[in-house]
């Protein structure tokens, strides 16, 4: 799949795998959810009907040129992080760019939807945006530092390759094994990077309406539904590939998917919420020691 | 045995000290110039011994005067130059002082420090 | 040519002559004409004098019993700078010296202490040398309390005790000079002290050093200075810091080197330069008075000139010369430039300036030349003499050295930031806008200073070929 | 030839200013015109001296030792930038620099500033080197005085920390003189490789210490915030963009050719603890601190020269790896910087000139009145963030690796620190200018005219060009690293060989361009929109008008504050240095107390002092 017919096509395709992915994540994630708070819990892919009902709305309230194009932006950038992580059988865009671009890329929807929602004018969304934006120093520095201790370890910065590298001995390989304090701190990392609870004080309901949300409606708010179901399932793939040996068949691929996802809903579904600088506390305290000590380790036995 | 030198010597060297101890000491501008004038005649007197002979004649040419034994008279003229300039210093310094009491209406050392630091 | 010693008759008889006929205009004329025919006379000597000194007999009368006189090339073109700073300054006094029937005694008294300026650097004997050291601290008393204020006599007193006490001084090492060698002449003495004991030229250096030196403002027997130098007049503020302290300096260090050389003094010299350097630096630092500031930064000007004299090294004697050049250059401006300030404000607080700059914009331009040029920015004169000065004291070497250079460079940083200080008051919020730029006479003054200093840098090369012989007249006594 | 022209250049062209300034205040066109001409021609030698590269031209002799200046392929590097934005920020004052009376001498002293930063960088021999480093800084210093009031006062924090930084060059410069024995850099060069350490180190310390001061590299970065902020707005830009970097110049130039990478890797105990470890230490602190202290600004400008320091942070780690692939970084993000930074200093001079502030709590929303300003500040934050597809993400990608692969993992999370702050700050920057509430009094606010925007549109482009295409960059860079002694980085049009690296901007940015495209596609699936006006907002049923502010954009990330107040607010090492010149400022005063003005004391002195004398010349033999 890596070049020629077959290339086209699953670049072609891969959009509408990753969002059907994404919708049978998110909606296991709805039931899992339910289900532990004793409920029935909704359709098993009650995300599609939600896509389908906001994007078919007749009202489309929009604040500006940059509302719009933000939208677009937080599309665009999550389909461009997807195509650069590599996936089982598919790893072609990872030859353009490594690790580095994709922990960079990774900003370009948060970006987007920042621009957009300051366009929307309203303090509640600002707000969200600004936790948001702090949030990073939190979990995404955290993640990085296993990153850089991973990729110095092995030498290299690219995701494939980091990946080829975990999957040549079988489990015993695997990140999380081989280097457990960078497995487990990116755990927590990837816990705040997904925006679920004890670190979803960005959108935090009922505090500030629903955070960079409150002025999107009807097609907004579709597309950013469209954004977060592709976005778990990138999010997941990357710590997947970083940590967990990534995937050699789509079986495994999928199994760990739900697997992972079913972690971070977990813990989602029993925790509350930190407000934001509880939340930058933690990390500081708990995972970004932990992969700083890992990272030592690291170069200990470098030396 | 001292010698007469030795005492001008002395008595020259204590001028100048007592002069220098009464400028360092004194708060009245009067007697700092007072004592400006007794260092004064302390290099007087030295620069005189300098030249003084024991037993010299007078440096005078005179017929029938012997030319030898002179008391060296260069001292002497550097002496005469110094009384006149430690005079000339000596009224600009009383007048100054007078001009200062007019302005300040003191002549406390002490007192006179307007300009400092 | 014309015997050099017109350079003490001249400005003497313009002196009685300017009193007897007691007009401004002829005063003026007077006072002019003397020190610009004295230049044309040293630059028509200089070429002779850098082949070799040129003795002057007085009435025919030889040392030792006549007072010998010599023009060097040191002596050559010490006198054109004095020459030439004085006209300049008695053009600018001719706008700011108050008109009044004191004024022709003012540029009488400019004149004797002209006088006794170029007598110092013709002396060759050591008496002589101490009665030309009165007549400039006569007339440099009278000059600081010609404005008699308050302040003015104050600081008049302060300069005439210590100068007394210098007298006293230069007297004892005359005395001790004289017993040794029987003569006054300085080349017998130097001869006299080769043989004599170390105590007896150690005491007789030193009394010499503090002697004259009073009048060079060395440390620390430099407290008259910033008094001396804030309170008078400042046309008198810049011949004072213009040229009178490096006129001192130089027949000081000439002495030293020359008639005292049996002792090393060196070392000691430079330990006073370094903390002339950086008491001066300090003590200006913290100046809201404009002219003690200037005052103050000659103090420490004066230390590095003298550091870079005692290095005793041919190259730090040429920078050091070259560097007196400078300053005098840049001194002298910057001084009669506060004048002008001083005027047109009525106040010598750098406080009250605010935003003179926008109403004298050319004066305030200069101004930053010349403390640009102090300070030693390129491409200005004052950095390549400074820079010189420092060179020469790197290829000395030495724990010494190298601590003079760390003075010097850390003195320079705060001499900066306190005259950029005035730069900075003098372009604050602009209050008004009417120009009250200085008088024209005042303002060529101060131009040609300046361009001095800023076109200084192009001198050095044709400076470079006298600079040699002119810094050999610090080593020998020709 | 062309390199002595184009060191006359400015040089005629401040001479001539000075000439033309009785105009200034009737009819500044002259003015203007003239200095862009001047510039446009200076740019156009520049580009014609290239030929000349490697040729020395030997001027005046100073002290025994001609002064010499020649193009060498990195001070051609930097030539062309300063000859590229030096035309920009001339043609950008065209339009935006309204009151000339007001900055009498803003193009005087651009003139001598260039002359300056010009002669720095063509400089063959040390004293050369001084000469315009000194001359450089006190055009600085003028420069910085043609702006606001409280930045005269600025200014002067500037010049103590560079007359500090130039007398220890000085300094240094004496003492590599005297230990060398000349001022010729290739005599130093050789001398240098096998000194003595303590001669050696030395030399370098005393060298390095003024161009981390003028980098404004931590913790020697006090005197640029207020100094750039408060200056006139095109030249804070200018400013920001070139001036500080010639403090790195000074650094490249001596650590890999004058004393040479073998030179300075000797003053260390191990590869990996060095003095280039030190530098890379204070270089994450520079990116770190600064940057998140640009959080708290309020004001614009004044929060985008800390990032002026921090940026230079970024540089200063790419080149103290000294390895290709980091120096490749560090090179590159000098042009970078330049260039966005300079966009985004326009944009804001723009809202400032019909708004008449760069205040952030007053200003937002103007995004809709000025929609090119708003584009340029984009382009410019992504490009300062260093997200694709701009060019600043190219230079920290560089620095990224370069630091991970070549094993400083802490000082790469450092750097990664300071890019989260960036972009928390960048978008608290353009979120209060741009975006939430137009306030009321902005309503007539009108886009800058087509002069201003002119440099902001080439801008635009330039970022974006050399984002994707970074060969256009990297081929410079290679050439200059061979000039370093360092294995020149293999460069493709769009990013960096297979070897190098997985990087491809042009695949980047189609991919990116691609995925955007099916993001327009969903987004015109779905049903027409309608534009509401602001006041149409959700707020819990509560009614907007023009007299409700509804706007968040005071205390903006009000976390980080609540965290780091106290660290904020008495940083160590501002206090530490305010109190050095407390210190200073005290012993002047105990130093002054000498001069007791009581004649007494002085008499005291002077017998003293002879006491004195004479003892010490009893004990010197």
């Amino acid at each position: 799949m890596n070049s020629g017919i077959g290339l086209i096509v699953w670049i072609i395709a891969y959009p509408f795998v990753s969002f059907s992915l994404g919708v049978l994540l998110g909606g296991y994630g709805r039931k899992l959810t339910a289900r532990i708070q004793r409920r029935v819990g909704p359709s098993w892919i009650q995300p599609f009907f939600d896509v389908v009902k906001l994007m078919s709305k007749k009202t489309n309230v929009s604040h500006g040129y940059m509302h719009d194009v933000a939208m677009m932006m937080l599309v665009g950038g999550t389909l461009l992080t997807m195509y650069f992580v590599p996936v089982p059988g598919f790893h072609y865009f990872s030859q353009f760019g490594d690790y580095i671009v994709i922990m960079y890329i990774l900003l370009v929807p948060p970006l987007g939807m920042a621009l957009g929602v300051g366009q929307t004018a309203n303090p509640n969304g600002s707000i969200g945006i600004a936790r948001a934006l702090q949030m990073l120093a939190g979990y995404e520095v955290t993640f990085v530092l296993t990153f850089i201790g991973f990729a110095m370890k092995n030498g290299t910065t690219s995701m494939y390759e980091l990946m080829m590298i975990q999957q040549s001995g079988g489990v015993a390989t695997w990140g999380l094994v081989t280097n457990p304090l960078l497995g487990v701190a990116a755990l927590f990392c990837l816990q705040g990077m997904m925006n679920e609870k004890p670190f979803e004080v960005v959108i935090a309901p009922h505090e500030i309406a629903t955070g960079p949300m409150t002025e999107m409606g009807g097609k907004y708010l579709g597309m950013m539904f469209i954004q977060h179901l592709i976005n778990l399932v990138v999010e997941l793939t990357i710590y997947m590939n970083l940590f967990l040996g990534g995937a050699t068949n789509w079986f495994e691929y999928v199994a760990k998917l739900f697997a992972l996802f079913t972690l971070v809903m977990s813990v989602n579904a029993v925790y509350g919420r930190f407000r934001t600088d509880s939340a930058l506390r933690f990390f500081w305290k708990l995972p970004l020691p932990m992969a700083a000590l890992g990272v030592i380790l690291i170069m200990i036995n470098g030396i | 045995m001292i010698s007469t030198a030795q005492i001008l010597y002395g008595t020259s060297f204590a001028l100048i000290i007592i002069g220098l101890y009464a400028v360092l000491s004194q708060r009245n501008l009067i007697r700092i110039v007072i004592g400006l004038n007794v260092a004064d005649v302390g290099i007087n007197i030295l620069l005189v011994t300098l030249g003084y002979i024991e037993g010299g004649r007078v440096p005078i040419f005179a017929p029938g005067q012997p030319t030898t034994n002179w008391v060296d008279p260069v001292p002497a003229a550097l002496v005469l130059t110094a009384i006149v300039i430690g005079f000339g210093v000596t009224a600009l310094m009383l007048t100054l002082v007078m001009r200062l009491y007019a302005k300040y209406g003191t002549i406390d050392a002490s007192r006179i420090r307007g300009l400092k630091w | 040519m014309v015997s050099p010693m017109l350079f003490i008759i001249a400005p003497l008889a313009a002196a009685f002559l300017m009193i007897f006929i007691n007009r401004r205009g002829a005063a003026l004329a007077l006072s002019l004409l003397t020190p610009a025919g004295l230049a044309i006379l040293g630059v028509s000597w200089l070429p002779a004098t850098l082949v070799r000194a040129q003795p002057i007999v007085v009435a025919s009368i030889k040392a030792p019993l006549g007072i010998p006189l010599s023009l060097d090339a040191l002596g050559a073109g010490m006198a054109i700078l004095v020459a030439v700073s004085s006209v300049l300054i008695v053009l600018y006094s001719s706008s700011y010296i108050h008109r009044g029937h004191h004024e022709v005694r003012y540029y009488a008294v400019v004149m004797i202490l002209l006088t006794s300026a170029f007598g110092l650097v013709l002396t060759r004997d050591i008496f002589n040398l101490f009665v030309f050291f009165e007549i400039l601290c006569i007339s440099s008393y009278i000059l600081v309390s010609w404005e008699q204020s308050g302040a003015a006599l104050e600081a008049s007193f302060k300069y005439m005790v210590l100068g007394s006490i210098g007298s006293t001084f230069l007297l004892v090492s005359i005395a001790l000079a004289y017993k040794a060698a029987g003569s006054l002449a300085m080349a017998d003495i130097a001869v006299a002290f080769d043989s004599a004991p170390r105590g007896y030229v150690i005491m007789a250096a030193v009394t010499f050093l503090f002697g004259v030196g009073v009048e060079a403002a060395i440390f620390p027997v430099n407290s008259w200075l910033p008094d001396a130098h804030s309170s008078a007049p400042s046309s008198i503020s810049a011949i004072l810091s213009g040229f009178v302290i490096e006129l001192a300096l130089v027949v000081t260090f000439r002495v030293l080197n020359t008639v005292f050389a049996a002792v090393d003094v060196l070392p000691l010299l430079q330990i006073i330069a370094i903390a002339g350097v950086l008491v001066g630096e300090f003590s200006a630092f913290g100046q809201k008075d404009l002219k003690r500031m200037l005052a103050y930064s000659s103090i420490s000007q004066i230390g590095i000139m003298l550091f870079a004299l005692s290095l005793g090294s041919t190259a730090g004697a040429q920078a050091g010369l070259s560097h007196l050049l400078m300053h005098a250059g840049a001194k002298s401006a910057l001084f009669l430039i506060a004048g002008y300030f001083i005027l047109r404000t009525g106040s010598r607080l750098i406080d009250d300036y605010t935003g003179l700059g926008y109403r004298m914009p050319v004066s305030a331009a200069l101004f930053g030349l010349a403390a640009l040029s102090l300070v030693g920015a390129p491409p200005l004169f004052g950095f390549f003499t400074k820079f010189q000065i420092l060179a020469a004291a790197a290829a000395t070497g030495g724990g010494l050295a190298w601590f003079g250079i760390a003075s010097i460079l850390s003195g320079t940083v705060l001499e900066a930031v306190y005259l950029f200080r005035v730069i900075r008051v003098l372009f604050a919020q602009p209050a008004e806008r009417s120009r009250v730029e200085m008088d024209l006479p005042a303002l060529v003054s101060v131009a040609l200073f300046t361009a001095l200093v800023v076109f200084g840098a192009l001198l050095l090369p044709s400076l470079s070929s006298m600079i040699g012989p002119i810094a050999d007249g610090l080593a020998t006594l020709h | 030839m062309y390199t002595q022209a184009l060191l006359a250049l400015p040089l005629v062209g401040f001479v001539v200013t000075i000439v033309l300034q009785g105009t200034a205040r009737r009819s500044p066109a002259i003015l203007k015109t003239w200095a862009l001409l001047a510039f446009v021609a200076m740019a156009a030698v520049a580009t014609l001296a290239f030929p000349e590269i490697g040729d020395t031209y030997t001027g005046p002799m100073v002290f025994g030792s001609s002064l010499s200046i020649g193009l060498t392929d990195l001070s051609w590097w930097f030539v062309m930038m300063i000859a590229g934005i030096t035309v920009l920020t001339s043609f950008f004052t065209l339009g935006a620099l309204r009151d000339t009376g007001t900055y009498p001498m803003y193009y005087g002293w651009l003139f001598l500033k260039v002359f300056g930063m010009l002669g720095l960088v063509m400089s063959r021999d040390l004293l050369t080197f001084f000469i315009m480093w000194e001359i450089m800084s006190w055009a600085t210093y003028f420069v910085m005085q043609q702006g606001k009031e409280e930045g005269r006062e600025a200014a002067l924090g500037y010049l103590v920390y560079a007359i500090v930084a130039g007398m220890v060059l000085l300094g240094g410069v004496l003492f590599i003189h005297q230990s060398a024995g000349s001022f010729e850099f290739a005599v130093i060069t050789a001398y240098m490789a096998k000194a003595e350490f303590g001669i050696l180190l030395a030399s370098v310390l005393l060298v390095l210490v003024p161009f981390l001061i003028e980098a404004a590299v931590y913790p020697a970065h006090g005197w640029l915030p207020s100094a750039y902020a408060s200056s006139e707005t095109s030249m804070t830009a200018y400013l920001s963009s070139i001036s500080t970097r010639m403090g790195l110049f000074g650094l490249i130039l001596f650590v890999f050719s004058v004393f040479g990478l073998k030179a300075i890797d000797r003053i260390g105990i191990s590869a990996h603890l060095n003095l280039r470890t030190i530098l890379l230490v204070l270089a994450a602190l520079t990116a770190v601190l600064p940057t998140y202290t640009a959080l708290f600004q309020h004001d614009a400008k004044r929060l985008l020269t800390w990032h002026s320091i921090g940026q230079g942070g970024y540089m200063l780690l790419g080149l103290a790896t000294a390895s290709t692939l980091g120096t490749a970084g560090g090179l590159m993000h000098i042009f970078n910087y330049m260039t966005y930074v300079a966009l985004i200093i326009f944009s804001i001079a723009a809202v400032e000139y019909r708004t008449g502030t760069t205040n952030l709590n007053k200003l937002g929303g103007l995004i809709v009145k000025q929609p090119v300003a708003f584009l340029g500040m984009l382009f410019g934050i992504i490009g300062l963030a260093g997200i694709p597809p701009m060019n600043g993400f190219v230079s920290k990608w560089f620095i990224y690796r370069s630091l991970i692969l070549g094993g400083y993992p802490f000082i790469a999370l450092a750097a990664f620190i300071a890019t989260v702050g960036t972009i928390m700050s960048v978008y608290k920057l353009i979120h209060n200018t741009f975006l939430g509430q137009l306030p009321e009094r902005y309503n007539d606010v009108k886009e800058v005219g087509l002069l201003m925007q002119l440099p902001i549109w080439i801008l635009m482009g330039v970022v974006f060009t050399t984002g994707v295409f970074p060969g256009l960059i990297l081929q410079w860079i290679a050439k200059i690293q061979v000039g370093m002694g360092i294995v020149p980085i293999a460069w493709t049009l769009g990013g960096v060989a297979r070897e190098a690296g997985d990087l491809n901007m042009m695949v980047v940015t189609a991919v990116f361009m691609a995925t955007f495209a099916v993001g327009a596609i969903i987004f015109f699936i779905g049903g027409k929109r309608r534009i509401v006006s602001q006041y149409d907002n959700y707020a819990a049923g509560h009614f907007l008008n023009k007299d409700v502010p509804y706007n968040f954009n005071y205390n903006f990330y009000s976390a980080f504050d609540h965290i780091f107040e106290k660290l904020y607010h008495d940083a160590p090492v501002q206090t530490a240095i305010r109190n050095l010149g407390r210190f200073v400022r005290m012993v002047a005063d105990y130093v002054r107390r000498f001069f007791t003005g009581q004649i007494n004391t002085y008499a005291a002195y002077y017998v003293a002092a002879v006491i004195i004398a004479l003892a010490i010349l009893k004990e010197i033999p």
